[in-house]
């Protein structure tokens, strides 16, 4: 078998800066609430739809409260008063607000009992469903077997859903065992979740939670069709993570691209923003039983795969040191990495085959999340289908959890229904082709590959220590992380984080804090 | 006529017509010998041409490959396909069939003809041991299969399937540059006539570039291409022969 | 007109007009549907049609590889290029350039327009490390390069360039799905011509999907696509600023 | 570095039962002569051209001799003779008799010592000009440096020996090491080699001199252009194994198909007149530095290349010990093996690796000739792209000494422009990715690609035991090689071979026999 032999005093020594750095956000979980966390917990209680314009109603909700200067408390309290005093449903409460006919500041006040009961059966109905769902899942799984190692999965993205249902039947009926609807473009910076199944996206389609159910019942389908389980994800990312968080967990989303630090870094998101929101959406995946996957794969499409390499590192340790903290298990941590060295770069394969082995030791019970060639992608479909096929075959070799398969026309458009179904057979033609060959190979002590795999944890391991005696956010304004600078009160999204006051009551927050042992 | 029905090639949105092509031309790898390629798509028909790809190919060779929308449909009212139409049986059941219905051993003389030595098809569909899992002719009951192999000259292969008295030709072409194959099974069939053994014997013939049409358009009973199983074969001899008696 | 100096795609034999071809139909992967799959790369005009790959893609659609003969031809007189003419020299040689043609600092204020998020590329051209051994802009001396980033409103890009009082706007598209690139400069173009600003300034913008064609079809004073170097962009912005000057 | 643990003993066993089947045949050798090998004599006298029907000028004065029943002692004497008696050349002897001008069994003999003189002088003659062909190559690899391992080996195969120029000084200017001209289909049963520039063939060119000449010419061209030696090769099999030995010694042609067996097996030719033929045109190769190439892939071109590994060692071990019979040097044996293994097997890259090690170890100073997959090539371009790639991954990975390279259109044509280019493509990358992979990694002990290798190195002697037993003879007429029966009286040109009778003279079969030491 391959294993490296890494050092593990490096490997000790990143892992405790990590957690160090990690563990100082206590300040901001703990006091601090946002514009989304409050719009997550309206549609927790069961709340949704949109007004004519297409503005959400866990919005214009929030939206009158944070005018009204009353949601330092919460959205709960507020619209549980409002059920109360009209003795009607949330979603009533919401419908109301929205037509104008409805000012929640203006209601006569309940008693807090009252409020904390509606509020408590409201909470276990909302985290029965989403315990149901969970349960869902795991049965399938126990009745069509678990998924493959690496699970095969790949992204539909025409804009439209219900063109993307075709393609991702077609694709998992060929093999296919996860299927991602990639967002439309910019998605990240909507600061509200659009409504209802959409059919115009530019270069994805939007996540909106009647298109996780479209797709989810599609799926379902093909599942018993394929006696396969085949999951679903979608994206947790940008300025509405712990909604689509929700919205993920209600449709039985099975897992979501969910990393602590990806929206500050490439999408110029505010740093307190999104570690706030991170914080509290992974609490609802760590229940709902979803699988988050990381993004460190955009570290490489911006920078060198060589010598940037250990920023992977760092960000998956850091990515589970956060991960943790909101109660995900590790063998739900897709930690990410990615195929992006230069092929025309000497040894590229052995290059990747270090970094691989590294994320698979370091993360040995994640189901590491191994991103394909995009960079180097060209307009050259055949040179871009052998660069998947090695990248499958490392992935294959060392056992990664999922594939996110390369598509042989990455560099020109979101993916054919030909050029997926060509992924497909080249995953599946090199998995079979080297299934057991890590068996037969060993790793020659003192081997480049060795060497190259502790050199990086090294470069991490520093790497982080300095981030941690500097504080993370320091360090990001310092342009320490991808080359980006990232001032603690720079990028979009701060003014939607504010203090709780002491009355702050969030039913969620509370029970997850308890369900998750946190 | 309304293209609603019309067949259209599928990307990412119905009916959206995208292709991918590649193509070498004698053109500079610039942007003189991109334009030239474009103009070609364009001469084509294509629209919304993508040259993604372009790669010298040296000696004043390009090589370009492309994304490009065609205007072009397939009316699904005008496809017609000649295909063999007998049903496929496996081979107790055509052994049964051949004893009920025809009461003697048929006699099959296969060959690769001429210059070809592709006998890797030809023994799938004669030789006992088969091909996927199905035997070939040799194993039936019903057959006397009798397998000249490689090379074999059209008179030869004619001289032995008169001394056999066959009922049932086989000729194997593979190799298709500058159409050899078509020249080799018309010889083979003018021969025949020439012979008067045209109308004794069912003729077939069989390669990964023969369509069950292109065979009738060349004067075969039948053809039989890529993919092909000895039941296959086997279930449409047994099938037309009886036919054949029971007609003559 | 003769056909001996016509450009033609080439496989083996001069002129042998080769191409090789995938699409997918939304036809069962059968006989039916690969004589569907002939049929309309018979209608877009190819001879001599050869479907070479049948895939199933399930859910209904088939996917075909064929190889085909195209009987057009594209006249080497009839092309005509629109490229940027203007030669490229190096950091050091457009430096002096500026030095003795502008004598000042010329402003260049670039971004990823829009929706779009892709700084690779601009990066590229403007961040001092540049690009395959290629410093970018920042790092010259007769360049004052503000880089604004991913995902910057077309208006804001014009205030900070009336703001720095640029010479230059650098617009980079790189997202093209439903032509979304095309929307975007149109409008940053339109805006410009509101403000005012469109003659004040040169508009040149890039990406993988631009040409200088395009760009100037567009309304910019150039484009550029795949493979561009800083030092592409540099000389053709000092010497058409000079020409500019000596002419305005 | 992937080391097989061989076991000793079998590898003794197979060899020396190899050695034992090559060293019954010195009676066949020694006692008999063939059609071809006096053409080649007449060739290497200098004799060339052919008559307008085509015959060629060594066949006419050969069919002359024969027709007198005066080839028992050879064609080099009554040529000579004829050449002393009218005082003309060797050249205008054979046009003489071309043109029904001179009956050689009507003219005065001539003293021996004259005719041995005579013959002595024309074979130093071209037997210099081979050992200058030979010097010039080496001095080229000396100046432009060695071929890289694994070499780069294309075939051209237009029909047309102009196209194949443009073909392959594409080719090699992209990369290729080695030009294989693919000769026309069943060029193996013509009794005679066509003569001059040839414009149309099947599925390949005639192999010709004049081909020969003018595809040298256009690599030595860019051998300059590209400062790196571009080698040529061809097909000496079939029924004029030495006489395009001869041709390809004359125009310095650098490799040579050239398989002990081939013919026998593959296209029906006799097995006394193959193995007589082979014996001559390998001393030629031999002499003239060329390295010989063997066709084992045949064997899994027809049978499983699982099941049928085995005879693929076993015809390795039987060409290496004829060819050393004919004085051939380790480092010029390119001993074939071939990458067919049906891509549905899992596994299939592991076996692949088995045997592609068991090779390269068997042999150490070989460079092993590694065909690509071409069975299971199918229409689907894309598949065969990532099959090839697997292909180019072991070549690389193992050393292999040359790498026949696929190409994805290999179930549909013989190969167009761009078809090679992508090839090259292929090679390059995936050479480059796995440079230097071997070094880090080494074979588990007791591992599944050892055991594997063992078992194939033990079938193969158990067989090679077994035919030395039986006699190689009898053990084709019963059809243990590649499952054809080839009777010893069987097959096409028996009648081409004759024996020699006391007289019998050959200079050139003795003067190769001295210079190398036989
Ligand atoms: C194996 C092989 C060989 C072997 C053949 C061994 C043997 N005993 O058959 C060897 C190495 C000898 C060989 C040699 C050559 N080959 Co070859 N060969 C192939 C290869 C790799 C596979 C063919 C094969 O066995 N397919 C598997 C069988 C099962 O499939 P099949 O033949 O299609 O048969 C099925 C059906 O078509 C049908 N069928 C076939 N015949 C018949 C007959 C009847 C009556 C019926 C009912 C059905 C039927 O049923 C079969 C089972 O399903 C192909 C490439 C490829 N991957 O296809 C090249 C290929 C066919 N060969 C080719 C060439 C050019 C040659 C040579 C001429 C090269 C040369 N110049 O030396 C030589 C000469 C051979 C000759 N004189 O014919 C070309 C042909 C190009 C063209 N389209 O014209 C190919 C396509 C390779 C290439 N790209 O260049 N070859
Ligand atoms: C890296 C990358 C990303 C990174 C971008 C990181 C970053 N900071 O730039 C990340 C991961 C963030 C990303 C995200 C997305 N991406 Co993206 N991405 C790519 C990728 C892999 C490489 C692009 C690249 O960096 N090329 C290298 C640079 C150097 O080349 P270049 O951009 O062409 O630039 C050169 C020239 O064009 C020119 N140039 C470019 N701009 C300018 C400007 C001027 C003024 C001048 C003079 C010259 C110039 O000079 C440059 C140097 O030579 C491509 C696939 C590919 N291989 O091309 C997909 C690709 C571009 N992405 C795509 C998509 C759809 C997306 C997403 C929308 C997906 C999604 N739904 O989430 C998101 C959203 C991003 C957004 N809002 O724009 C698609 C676009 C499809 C299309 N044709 O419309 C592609 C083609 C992938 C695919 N097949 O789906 N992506
Ligand atoms: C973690 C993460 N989230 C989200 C996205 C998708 O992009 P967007 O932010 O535009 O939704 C990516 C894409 O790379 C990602 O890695
Ligand atoms: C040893 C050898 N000779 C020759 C050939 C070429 O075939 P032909 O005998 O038709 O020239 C091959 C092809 O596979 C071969 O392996």
């Amino acid at each position: 078998m391959l294993k490296l032999s890494l050092a593990d005093a490096a490997k000790q020594r990143a892992r405790d800066a990590a957690a160090r750095i990690a563990g100082s956000f206590a300040w901001l979980f703990d006091e601090y609430t946002s514009l989304t966390i409050e719009r997550t917990v309206l549609r927790l209680m069961g709340i949704d739809g949109a007004l004519k314009d297409g503005k959400p109603l866990p919005n214009v909700v929030v939206d009158q409260l944070r005018a009204q200067q009353a949601l330092a408390r919460g959205a709960a309290i507020p619209v549980a008063n409002a059920m109360l005093a009209k003795n009607i449903s949330a979603q009533s409460v919401a419908d109301s607000v929205g037509h104008g006919e409805l000012d929640l500041s203006e209601l006569p006040k309940a008693a807090p009992d009252e409020i904390f009961k509606i509020l408590d059966t409201l909470s276990d109905q909302m985290l029965a469903h989403i315990a149901k769902q969970r349960s869902t899942r795991e049965q399938m799984f126990a009745q069509y077997g678990p998924r493959r190692v690496p699970a095969i999965y790949v992204i539909v993205a025409t804009g439209n859903i219900y063109e993307d249902v075709v393609q991702a039947r077609a694709a998992a009926s060929e093999g296919a065992d996860i299927i991602a609807v990639i967002r439309s473009t910019a998605q990240s910076l909507l600061d509200y979740v659009p409504f209802g199944a959409t059919t115009v996206g530019f270069g994805g389609t939007y996540a909106t939670q009647e298109n996780f159910r479209i797709m989810r019942v599609a799926l379902d389908e093909i599942s018993e069709q394929e006696q396969r389980y085949i999951s679903l994800t979608n994206y947790a990312s940008g300025l509405c993570m712990p909604e689509i968080s929700a919205m993920g967990a209600i449709e039985r989303l099975d897992l979501l691209l969910n990393d602590a630090m990806y929206g500050i870094l490439f999408r110029d998101i505010n740093p307190r923003r999104t570690l706030l929101d991170q914080y509290f959406s992974r609490m609802i995946n760590a229940y709902a039983g979803i699988e988050i996957q990381t993004g460190e794969d955009n570290y490489l499409t911006t920078s060198d795969a060589v010598e940037k390499a250990y920023t992977v590192t760092a960000s998956q340790l850091l990515n589970e040191q956060f991960a943790l903290l909101s109660g995900i298990k590790p063998e739900k941590m897709g930690l990410g990495h990615a195929h992006e060295i230069d092929p025309e770069l000497p040894n590229s394969f052995s290059y990747e085959l270090a970094h691989a082995l590294l994320t698979r030791e370091l993360f040995p019970e994640a189901p590491v999340k191994y991103m394909p060639p995009t960079k180097f992608a060209s307009g050259n479909i055949f040179k871009t289908h052998l660069m998947d096929a090695m990248f499958n075959f490392i992935g294959q070799l060392t056992g990664q959890g999922v594939q996110l398969l390369g598509m042989m026309t990455e560099a020109i458009h979101t993916p054919h229904l030909a050029d997926r179904s060509l992924a497909i057979e080249n995953a599946q033609y090199i998995f079979k082709a080297v299934q057991d060959l890590d068996a037969s190979l060993s790793l020659a002590p003192d081997s480049w590959v060795n060497q190259r795999a502790n050199q990086v944890l090294n470069e991490a391991a520093e790497f982080l220590e300095g981030v941690a005696a500097e504080g993370l956010f320091a360090a990001m304004a310092r342009g320490e992380f991808a080359d980006i600078k990232r001032p603690e009160t720079g990028g979009k999204g701060l003014d939607g984080v504010f203090r709780k006051d002491e009355g702050y009551f969030n039913p969620f927050l509370n029970k997850l804090t308890k369900e998750l042992g946190l | 006529m309304s293209k609603k029905n019309m067949i259209r090639p599928y990307g990412d949105t119905s009916g959206d017509g995208k292709m991918q092509l590649s193509f070498c031309l004698p053109v500079p790898p610039d942007a003189w010998g991109k334009e030239a390629a474009r103009l070609l798509l364009k001469n084509i028909g294509y629209d919304e041409i993508e040259i993604c790809g372009v790669r010298d190919l040296r000696e004043g060779y390009t090589h370009f490959i492309a994304y490009a929308v065609t205007p072009a449909f397939v009316d699904p009212s005008n496809i017609k396909v000649k295909v063999v139409e007998t049903p496929v049986m496996d081979m107790e059941a055509t052994d049964a069939y051949i004893q009920d219905n025809i009461g003697r051993e048929i006699t099959v003389v296969g060959a690769c003809i001429e210059s070809d030595a592709h006998t890797v098809g030809i023994d799938a569909i004669m030789n006992m041991k088969g091909y996927n899992h199905r035997y070939g002719l040799e194993r039936y009951q019903g057959f006397n299969a009798i397998n000249l192999g490689a090379q074999v000259p059209s008179e030869e292969l004619l001289r032995r399937a008169r001394e056999a008295n066959a009922d049932v030709i086989l000729v194997s072409q593979v190799v298709t540059q500058k159409n050899i194959h078509i020249k080799n099974l018309t010889r083979l069939i003018e021969l025949a006539e020439a012979e008067q053994l045209r109308d004794k014997m069912l003729f077939i013939c069989g390669g990964p570039r023969i369509s069950h049409e292109l065979a009738i358009e060349l004067g075969y009973d039948a053809g039989f291409g890529t993919g092909t199983y000895s039941t296959d074969v086997a279930s449409y001899i047994a099938i037309t022969l009886a036919g054949r008696i029971v007609k003559g």
